[in-house]
Parts: C-alpha cells; structure tokens; sequence
C-alpha cells in the first residue's frame, strides 16, 4: 500500500514536451511509472520518445488513455489554468510541480478543483512518490527505498535529504509528498497524515515543515486526537529574520507569527518527536518505533 | 514586494478611492512648491519601507509652504530603521472626525482574500487584534464573485452609524478589493480610512504589498520597484535569479533549494555558528548563478567562511562543482569554502572538484560542522 | 402539511419599506404568516407598522429573529444581490417576487444559491400559499383554500384563475407555487412535483404551464415514472407566434421548440389529464380523483 | 431586442474579434463612396431584422462603386418578409477557404450560458442541430469562470487542425463571451466565422439579441433599438409599460398577466374566435395605462370586439373600471366591449363600471364566448 499513487496510477504529463517536462517524464518512465499520455496543444497525434501518445488536450489524453492522475510542469503563467484543465477532464489526482504561480490564481483555482471533486497536490512542489511504484513528479527515485515511512514535506531538496537519511538507515519509504511551499496549496498536512494513518502499511510518519503560517500547528493539533502512529516533524526557518520571503513564497514570519518556535513548541505538546537537525530523523524514528 | 505609500495612493486613486489631493517630492524646494499649491496645513511624509515613521520624526505637520520647507530639509536625508528617506509626500492635513482600518490579505486558511475591518484605526492593527480581537470584523472574499455588495454593508455596519457613510465605506471595500487584485496584491490596506467633520471618507494612509509572483505579467507594477531601498547585493541576486537574503554572521551559504538553505542555516546555528546568508541558488543547474552567488558571498566583508550544501534532484552536482572552480579562476576567493555534494552526478562532480583542488564532503552535518570551525579560526 | 413554508416558517421581508414590499407585508399578516423581520439597510432598529422589527442587513434580521425564509420585493436590478445576500445569511428558502431580473444575473447567482444549500423560488413569481398556514409572496390569499391538491405554474394570474377554480368547487389546496416565468429559475416544476409526491396531504396535482423552453416535457418525463398521484396539466399559449416573447422572459416559442402543441403531447403522453380551457380543471382532477 | 447586423458586428470589432473592413449606409451614394474606398469586389447586405436575407434578394456581390450603387438602389426600400429595408452594410468580398458556425446562448437546462460551435458554418445553425447533430459541439460556461482557454481550445479543435488556427478560434469565442456579456445579450453568434485562403480567422456575419431586461442599466445599447424596425404600435405600448403583440384576428383582449392573457388568447380560439393581440397591462392598477391599451387595440381596425379578461390580485379591478371609463370618455369606441373582472375590489368595479354603462361579467368562459359572438356578428 502507499497513498496517492501506486501500480495503478495511470499518469498524463501535462508540458511533456517542454525542457522541465520531457525530462522528468523520461525520470518518471525509468522509475517504472505508468506514464500514459502527454499534452501539448498542437502536437496531438505524435509520440514522446516513439513511446507516449501525445495529445491536443487533457480531455482528448483521458477519454484515449483512461489516465487517472496528472502531473503538471508547464511554466507559471499557464500552470493555474492547466490545474483548471486537468481538473475539468474529471482527473482524480492532479500534482502541480510549477513555481512561482500568483497566488490570487489559486484562489480562483481551487474552488474549481475542489468543485469537481479533485485532489491537487502543490503547486510549487516537488510531487508525490510511492518507492516501487510509482513517482509523479520530480523526487529522484534513487535515494528512495521502500518501506514503512510515510514522508510529508512543505519543502524540496530539503525533504530528499531527509529521505536520504533514511534509506541510508534502512528506513523505507511507504509514500513519500511534497506538499509546496506556497501560502495556498491544494493538500495539507492533515489530508497527508489522515491518509497516512489509514494506509496499512505506513508505521510512522515524518513531517517536514517550515516558518509562515499556521499548517503546522494545525498538523499538531491533528495528530494529537486523529493520529495513532508516531510521528516525528522538523521546522526549518528557526534562524530565519521576520518579514523575508525565504525562497518560498509561503515561508515568511509576518509580525510574531509563523515562526520556528511556536511550531517547534506546537509539535512538542502534540506529543511529536522534533529533530533539531535532519539527521536526527532516524533516531527520533528508532525510539518510537 | 513593497509599494511606498505614494505609490500605493496611486493605485487607491485609479480605482476611485477618494485620497487627499498632495503629490510626492525629492527636494525641499520641491515640497514647499507643493504646500504652497495646496495652501493651509500639510503633513510631509518620508516615503520609506518601514513602520513607525511618525515616532522617528518621519512625519511633520507644517503651517505653511516655509515650514514644509524646513521640514523637508530634515526628513529628506534622515535614516530610518536603517533606510535614507529620499521621497517624501506631501499632502493637506485632514480634520478627523473617526479613524478606522480596512485591509485585504490573503488567508492561508480560507484559502482565499479576505477583508478585515476594525473601527480602531489609525493603530497598528496588529496590537488591535492581539488586545481587542472583538473589535477586528473579518469576510471572506470568493474570487468568482468579489466582496459582494452586501457583504461590504455588512462590514460598513461596524465602522459607521449612518447608513451615507456605511455605503461610502462598503463602497471604498469593494474598490480596495479592485485594487488589491489590479495590483496581484497579497497585502492592501488603508490605514487610518477616516471620516471627515463633514461626513466624508478618506483613505489618508495605504500600504500594498505585491506577490512577487505577479510581477512578470503586470510590468506596470513591477517598473514600482525602488531599488534605492534594498540591499544592492539583495538586487544583483534577485537579477540573477537567486534568491539572498544578507544576515548578521560569518557563515556564508550557498544551498539549492529554499527548505534545504534554512535548513542549512539552521544547522551553522545548531554548531554555534551564525549564518551571514540565505541563498537559494534554486533548481536549475546553470554553473553562471554559481558564479554570480559566490561574488555576492565573498562581497560581504563578514563572511569568514563559505558553505555549499548541494542535494543533487534536478540540480546536478557537476553542474554546480564548474560553478564553483570557474568563479574560483575569475574572483579572487581567500575565504575557506567547504563542499558538501550529493545526489545526480555527484561522482563527476568530485573528480571536477578534486582536479582543481577543492576537497569535497557528502555529509551535511560533517561540512556545516567544519565551516563553522573554519569561520571561528578566522574571525 | 404543505410543501415549503407552513406554519412554522418564519418570514423576513426583504424590500419592507418599499411600496410593493409593505403592501404585500401587510397581506401576508393579515393571512396568519409569521412575518418576524423586514430588511431596510438604514432603517434597522425602526418598526415596520409597529409590529415588525427591522434590520439593516439580513444577517442581522437572521441572527436577531430566526427567520429561515425569506422573501424578496427589492427593485429588479437589486433583485439578484438580494437572492446573494439572503443565501449568504443561510436561509433555507428564499421567494423571489421580482420582476425583470437580467438572465445573466440568475446565472451568477444561482450557483451561490446552491453551493449555500438553500431553495430559491422564482424569480419573477407570485410566491407561495400553503392555505391557512402560511403565505411567502403575492397570491391573494382569499381564493385559496385548505385542501389536498397541489398547484405548481410558471404562471401568476392564470394560477389565481385556476386555484378560484378550484376553490368554486371545493378543492382546496395544500400548497400553490409559483416558480416563475423567467428562462433560468432555482425551483422547477419536477422539485415541486417531487414535494408534492412526498407529501401525505396532497392528493392531486396541478401543473400549469406554458409556451418556451422544455420544462414541461421534463416534468411530463418525471410524472410518468416517479409520480403516483394523479396529474392534470394546462400549457398557455396555444395561439402565440413564434419568436416573440410573450410578457414572460422564459414564454418564446424559438423556432420549432416550446410550442404548446408538443408540450401538451407530452403530458398527455405521460398520462397527465390535460386541461383545454382553465375551466377543465374540476372535470378533470373529479374524473381523476 | 435584436440588433442589426451593422450594430453586433461593431460590438464584436468593440471586443477585438476581427471582422471585415466594412460600413453602413443609408443612400446609394453613401454606398458607392464606400465601396469606391474598399476598392475592389464588395457586398451590400440589406440591415432588417429577418433571416434568409440571400433569397429575398437583399444581399448581392458587386464588381465596382457603380454595381455597388445599382444594386443599392434596388436593395434599399425593398421589403424582406414585411420589413422595409432602410440601411445596408458594405464589406469586402472575402475569400472563403472554410466555414464554421460559433455562438453563446443562455441554456436553461444547465442554467448557464452555452458555447455552440460546429463545422457547418454558413448554413441555419438549427438545420445543422436537426439534421446532424454530431457536428455540433458545446461547452458550458461557468459565469464566474467565464470560458476558460481550455475550454475554447477544445472547441478550436473540433472546428480546425492547425493549431495556430484553434488558437485564433478560441481567442475570437472568449471575447464572443465577453461581448455577449458586455451586450446582456441572449444569444451572440458569428456565422460564418470563416478562414481565409491566407489562414485568418474572420467574423463575416454576427447576430446579437439582447435581454429586454438588461436595457435599464446599459443606456449604450438600449440607444441601439431600430423602432422603425417594429410596429408603431407595439413601440408604442413598451413606452406605457404593456407588453403588446399584434396578431390577425379580430377580437381584440386586454388582460392582466401573462399567462392569462395567452389563455385568454387561447380560450378565444378554443370558442372558434381570433385574437386580435397578446396584451399584457401587468400588475400595477394604473388607470392610464388602461386607457393606452384601449387606444392600441381601437386602433387596429381588424378589431371587431374587445375583451377585458381581470383577475385582481395586486391589480384592482375599480382601478381597471375606472380606467375603462376614462378611455370611453376620452376615444370614440365604437367597437362593443365585453369586461370579465374578479378578485380584488370587484364590487367596486361592477359599480363604476354599471355607472357608465358597462356590462360585467365574472365568468371568464362567458366573457370569451360573448366577444367572439360579438366579433363575428360585427365582421
């Protein structure tokens, strides 16, 4: 078992043929994903490397394919409509990898997703992995291991080496998702750990999250009633300055709000193990296991 | 990014939202041609990004056009929480009959903008909703229909007794709503919003922050930009794609991606270390931005030590070592650097750096634990 | 019982102060309605006739009296506004009487309406009647009486018409709606019919129709498997030339459809007693009955 | 409301939808100066609110200015299916490489407005739906999305296979979109929207009907209204607030609703009588507007009985009376008049109404069988 995606994710690529796209897909395919179908408006009727059909229109991908799942790797000026797009084609699962997409988009875009009853997970993220199954988005599925571990993240390289410590260990992961690290997102924390507790095969959880807004606290929050398994969380930002956008346009400490302490306090009361530093992850895990 | 207040008046105005006539200034001579102009009482005003203005003797009422002057002479010039003020606004004093406060931001939790009202205005409304949350009226704003005509009564309804003002108000919220989306604002708010002894309502002070994600399709906004009140290594960062931000210490980061950078920085800290940077060189794996990252780096004088942490996904690691032992030929680097590298190529990208002398670590904790020492060894 | 309002529905009255609105306020007093709340922004605090609280806002008049129905006399070009603000203040039912609301407006608002799960009736109709309970609306209370047969028209003097009818002869009525003559309106034909087939007073049902679009042959469709209580039908318009608008925004034979002809082979079709003359109307539910 | 070719095609040109170079005149001269100014082969097209234009003869192809003036002279004055032509638009004769059909229409089944496009352009779009209906596609548009690009480009593809043409044809159907909704219009449609042998996509005919209820708060284009395209006397009756439709027959009605007055219409027909009108006076129990309704129907001199058909609800029925009684004293009717009045404040105006004269009945049956008694004994 896994979340998200598995053997039977059926996945169209939309921006297959783009620098971003046609790499990751190639990486996707190696990884033994089912990648059924591309899009690029225009090119409909071709193959991407003589082997995934592509097509005009998401529309067109799914009535041909059956595809399920969507990964999205268009540039960010056309990334909130594509979300719109996969999502009026009826996907199930759309994983929006694109950065830096306004914000004000989103708004607009997630009613519409959440309309036709869609799962979005990102933008600006690094995607979801199942280790042995299936991988949608950009995680390198090298330092991946199958196993036990569920892995939830609000951050990129900082959540593979979390996973790199873990492999290294010999703690597999069951699924592991980078949520993104923009102040609107389409799957939070609590839709992650909800699905990891209900997943068999996942034993404990580890949740990376960041300075800005509030998600973590209500993860904590969460945990403390919903979540039976154990869970171990890291905060990055603690020696981060208030009012400066670190990189993601979601990690900022408006005013006394949003920093590492009061998350790193929030995850301690919820009774989570807090690393101080990443490579804390795998004995904080061996305790609790 | 933040609009100065001037500018943010600006798009307050193009929407319709009634503002004192006045107009901004960058000599003195300048300020009192504009108070003349106006005639009676003005207010000069440092335009700078920075609260707490009228406590640092930003802001000067003025009698008259010689007065403005004098005023000018000071604010202009002054340092602010560390910002030279080079603008000023000049604008007619207002007599005030009530002051409240209307904002627009976007809420993570709603997932979509909302207007907060609170008929406290004219203070930091920060302080409001810590001390008196009962006195901060919150509507969450669909963006399919925008603040709907009586969701801005509703809310005009807590500011004023009489319905004239309430519509005036509910009216001023639906345009600052307007404004906040012309503008691909994640911040827009008038503070104080006030009424007039004649019954008016006036927007005297407006602050906007833009998602710096709108800037490349709305140029009007973007050529806002005050370079003047930032950091020139902050730009030149900015203008190669990096995102920097300088930091007090001696520890000098150079990290791929934004989590791994405080993640990073975090750890220098842990070690007992002080980070001197955040700097996300980001995904892609152009060795030019490496360059450009290490000649901001050894730019800050404070900088006693010089940390990569490299986690090879999309970035590949050899990309980055070229970075690296190109810039090493074209600046004269004689601060220590420490390498950390893995993940995509990390092999060729050892065998690059070892050729050209740099040694190469693959742990995080093993190199952030060296640059701290190597930081320490050399203050 | 009745469908929609009773005895229990507690009225607000959008538009009180108006001409259309205080007049109509003062009918539906007099006929035993539970008016709680009137709407004037400007005005809250005042007493409308000395009896009925006033409220700048319906979320005020709401959570001050109660109410959880409303009914709306405002000016058109307010009209759909007021529909946002009464859904918005979670009303269950909204009676909008308002005549010449533009289309588009009703498109904009309508998915307000449903996404707040409430009812809108009309707009551009009398309202409803539950005789001897309750009365949201305009339909003059005199001609109606308590009895078991259901009337739903897109209709309002030819509904007083039929209803004298039947009220001449002694059938009275459960409920009366009138969902309206405009193209696009919240409650149709089948949502009445449906109430109608689930309430144990009604035992007979009429359905008064006319010329423009397909409600009809739907609610023919719906009657001829999920009603089992006898139907009688009337289409106005036998005699209307095509592709003029007949007073009614939604009456417009465009074309070759929505002519009566093929609505009344519809309902006949569907076993529905189809009324030639409103006068038909007893011959037809005693025959049926 | 419909408008003239000339006018949806300026409301497209408004949004940015290419259309031809083109103008319309009132004149052969006008007509010659505009084609001598487009220069070579052009089309003068008869502005009358009546399909099938090309058979009656109000559409023709000329060579030069002087064909452009002849055909002009015929053209203009000419009646189509009773409608005298007093403009015609002069284009340019494009170059056909393809046809297509696109149109927005206000669906009530999805309560939405609807995209209808289909390959089978330039023939009646309604004949496409009836006869293969497969070359019809739809998209309906959420109003607070409007249509989305994806949205238009699936349609783009159904309609063309180079994608720089689909581009062209989704862009032209949003901005279709936005002047349907700039027009509070019912229906927008281009037919043909054709390409051109070089590629371009081209709006070479357009139909716009408005919403009558959208004219209060959009002056611009309820100014756009033809009266000399309608009868004077249903011009007329809109000016006094009655809904009026002249027919053929002969027993003129006046009733109170809509409903009823189609009933009444039919009820006239049921009892082997004509009507003579749809007329509506509406709800209010204004006194003058009976008196205009009066004069309409007298007017019509097919008009051998009248029948007044009241039900009183908000409309008072001594309001009625007395209004009946004002016009009898006021016109010269010479035509009988049957009055059915009932419900609210009937005595009142059985009393009025006995004062005067007048007969009244309360049997709407009677009342119908009595006109149409009265009209064929008249005729």
């Amino acid at each position: 078992m896994s979340i998200f995606i598995d053997k039977d994710t059926k996945l169209v690529v939309q921006g297959i043929t783009g620098r971003d796209g046609s790499f990751h897909t190639r990486h996707m395919i190696e990884y033994g994903t089912q990648v059924v179908a591309g899009v690029t408006p225009g090119k409909g009727g071709q193959l991407f490397d003589d082997e995934v059909p592509i097509f005009n229109t998401v529309k067109d991908a799914v009535s041909a394919t059956g595809a399920n799942t969507s990964v999205i790797y268009v540039p960010a000026r056309f990334a909130a409509e594509a979300i719109l797009e996969a999502a009026d084609a009826g996907l199930s699962l759309i994983v929006a990898i694109s950065e830096g997409i306004p914000v004000l988009d989103m708004t607009r875009a997630l009613p519409f997703v959440r309309d036709a009853g869609a799962r979005l997970v990102g933008p600006n993220c690094p995607g979801v992995i199942s280790p042995g199954k299936s991988k949608a988005g950009i995680i390198p599925g090298q330092i991946c291991q199958e196993g036990p571990i569920g892995v939830v993240s609000r951050s990129g390289t900082l959540t593979y080496e979390v996973i790199h410590q873990l492999s290294k260990s010999g703690l597999g992961q069951s699924s592991c998702i980078g949520i993104g690290g923009d102040p609107i997102i389409g799957t939070d924390f609590i839709d992650c750990l909800s699905a990891f507790e209900a997943d068999p095969e996942t034993t404990a959880i580890v949740l990376i999250g960041e300075i800005g807004g509030t998600a973590e606290q209500e993860a904590a929050e969460y945990v403390s009633h919903s979540v039976t398994k154990p869970v171990v969380g890291f905060i990055a930002g603690q020696t981060a300055p208030p009012g400066r956008r670190m990189g993601h346009a979601g990690a900022i400490i408006s005013g006394s709000s949003g920093t590492a302490a009061e998350k790193m306090q929030a995850l301690e009361t919820a009774g989570i193990g807090v690393m101080r530093r990443p490579a804390d992850v795998v004995s904080l895990l061996r305790e609790q296991l | 990014m933040n609009l100065h207040e001037y500018q943010a008046r600006a798009l307050l105005k193009s929407v319709g939202i009634p503002v004192p006539d006045g107009d901004v200034a960058t000599t003195p001579d300048e300020v009192a041609s504009i108070a003349k102009r106006l005639g009676g009482t003005v207010v000069v005003k440092a335009q700078v990004h920075a609260g707490g203005r009228g406590k640092a003797g930003g802001v000067k009422l003025a009698k008259n056009a010689d007065e403005a002057h004098e005023h000018a002479e000071k604010i202009l010039g002054m340092q602010i929480k560390g910002l030279m003020v080079e603008k000023v606004l000049v604008v007619p004093a207002e007599e005030i009959a009530s002051e409240s406060y209307i904002g627009v931001i976007v809420d993570r939790a709603s997932e979509k903008p909302v207007v907060m009202v609170s008929p406290a205005g004219g203070v930091d409304i920060e302080e409001v909703a810590a001390q008196t949350p009962e006195k901060i009226f919150k509507q969450v704003v669909d963006p399919r229909y925008g603040l709907l005509p009586h969701q801005a009564m509703e809310l005009g309804f807590e500011l004023y007794g009489d319905v004239k003002q309430v519509r005036q108000a509910g009216r001023i919220m639906q345009l600052l709503v307007r404004a906040f989306w012309n503008a691909g604002a994640s911040l827009a708010e008038i503070n104080p919003l006030i009424s007039t002894p004649a019954g008016d309502i006036i927007a005297l002070d407006a602050k906007i922050v833009v998602d710096d994600n709108e800037l490349e399709r709305r140029p009007d906004i973007a050529q806002l930009r005050d370079v003047s009140a930032e950091a020139a290594s902050e730009v030149e960062a900015r203008e190669a794609g990096l995102s920097y931000i300088q930091l007090d210490g001696n520890v000098g980061c150079c990290v791929n991606g934004a989590g791994l950078a405080m993640a990073t920085m975090d750890l220098v800290k842990y070690y007992d270390g002080e980070p001197a940077n955040f700097l996300d060189i980001g995904g892609s794996s152009n060795p030019e931005k490496v360059v450009t990252a290490l000649r901001i780096i050894t730019s800050d004088s404070n900088v006693k030590a010089i940390l990569f942490n490299i986690f090879g996904g999309i970035t590949r690691c050899d990309d980055v070592a070229n970075g690296i032992v190109t810039a090493a030929s074209q600046i004269d680097i004689t601060t220590p650097i420490v390498i950390r590298l893995t993940g995509t190529n990390e092999d060729e990208a050892v065998r690059i750096l070892r050729g050209a002398g740099f040694e190469a670590l693959t742990d995080m904790d093993e190199a952030v634990q060296q640059a701290v020492k190597l930081a320490r060894e050399a203050a």
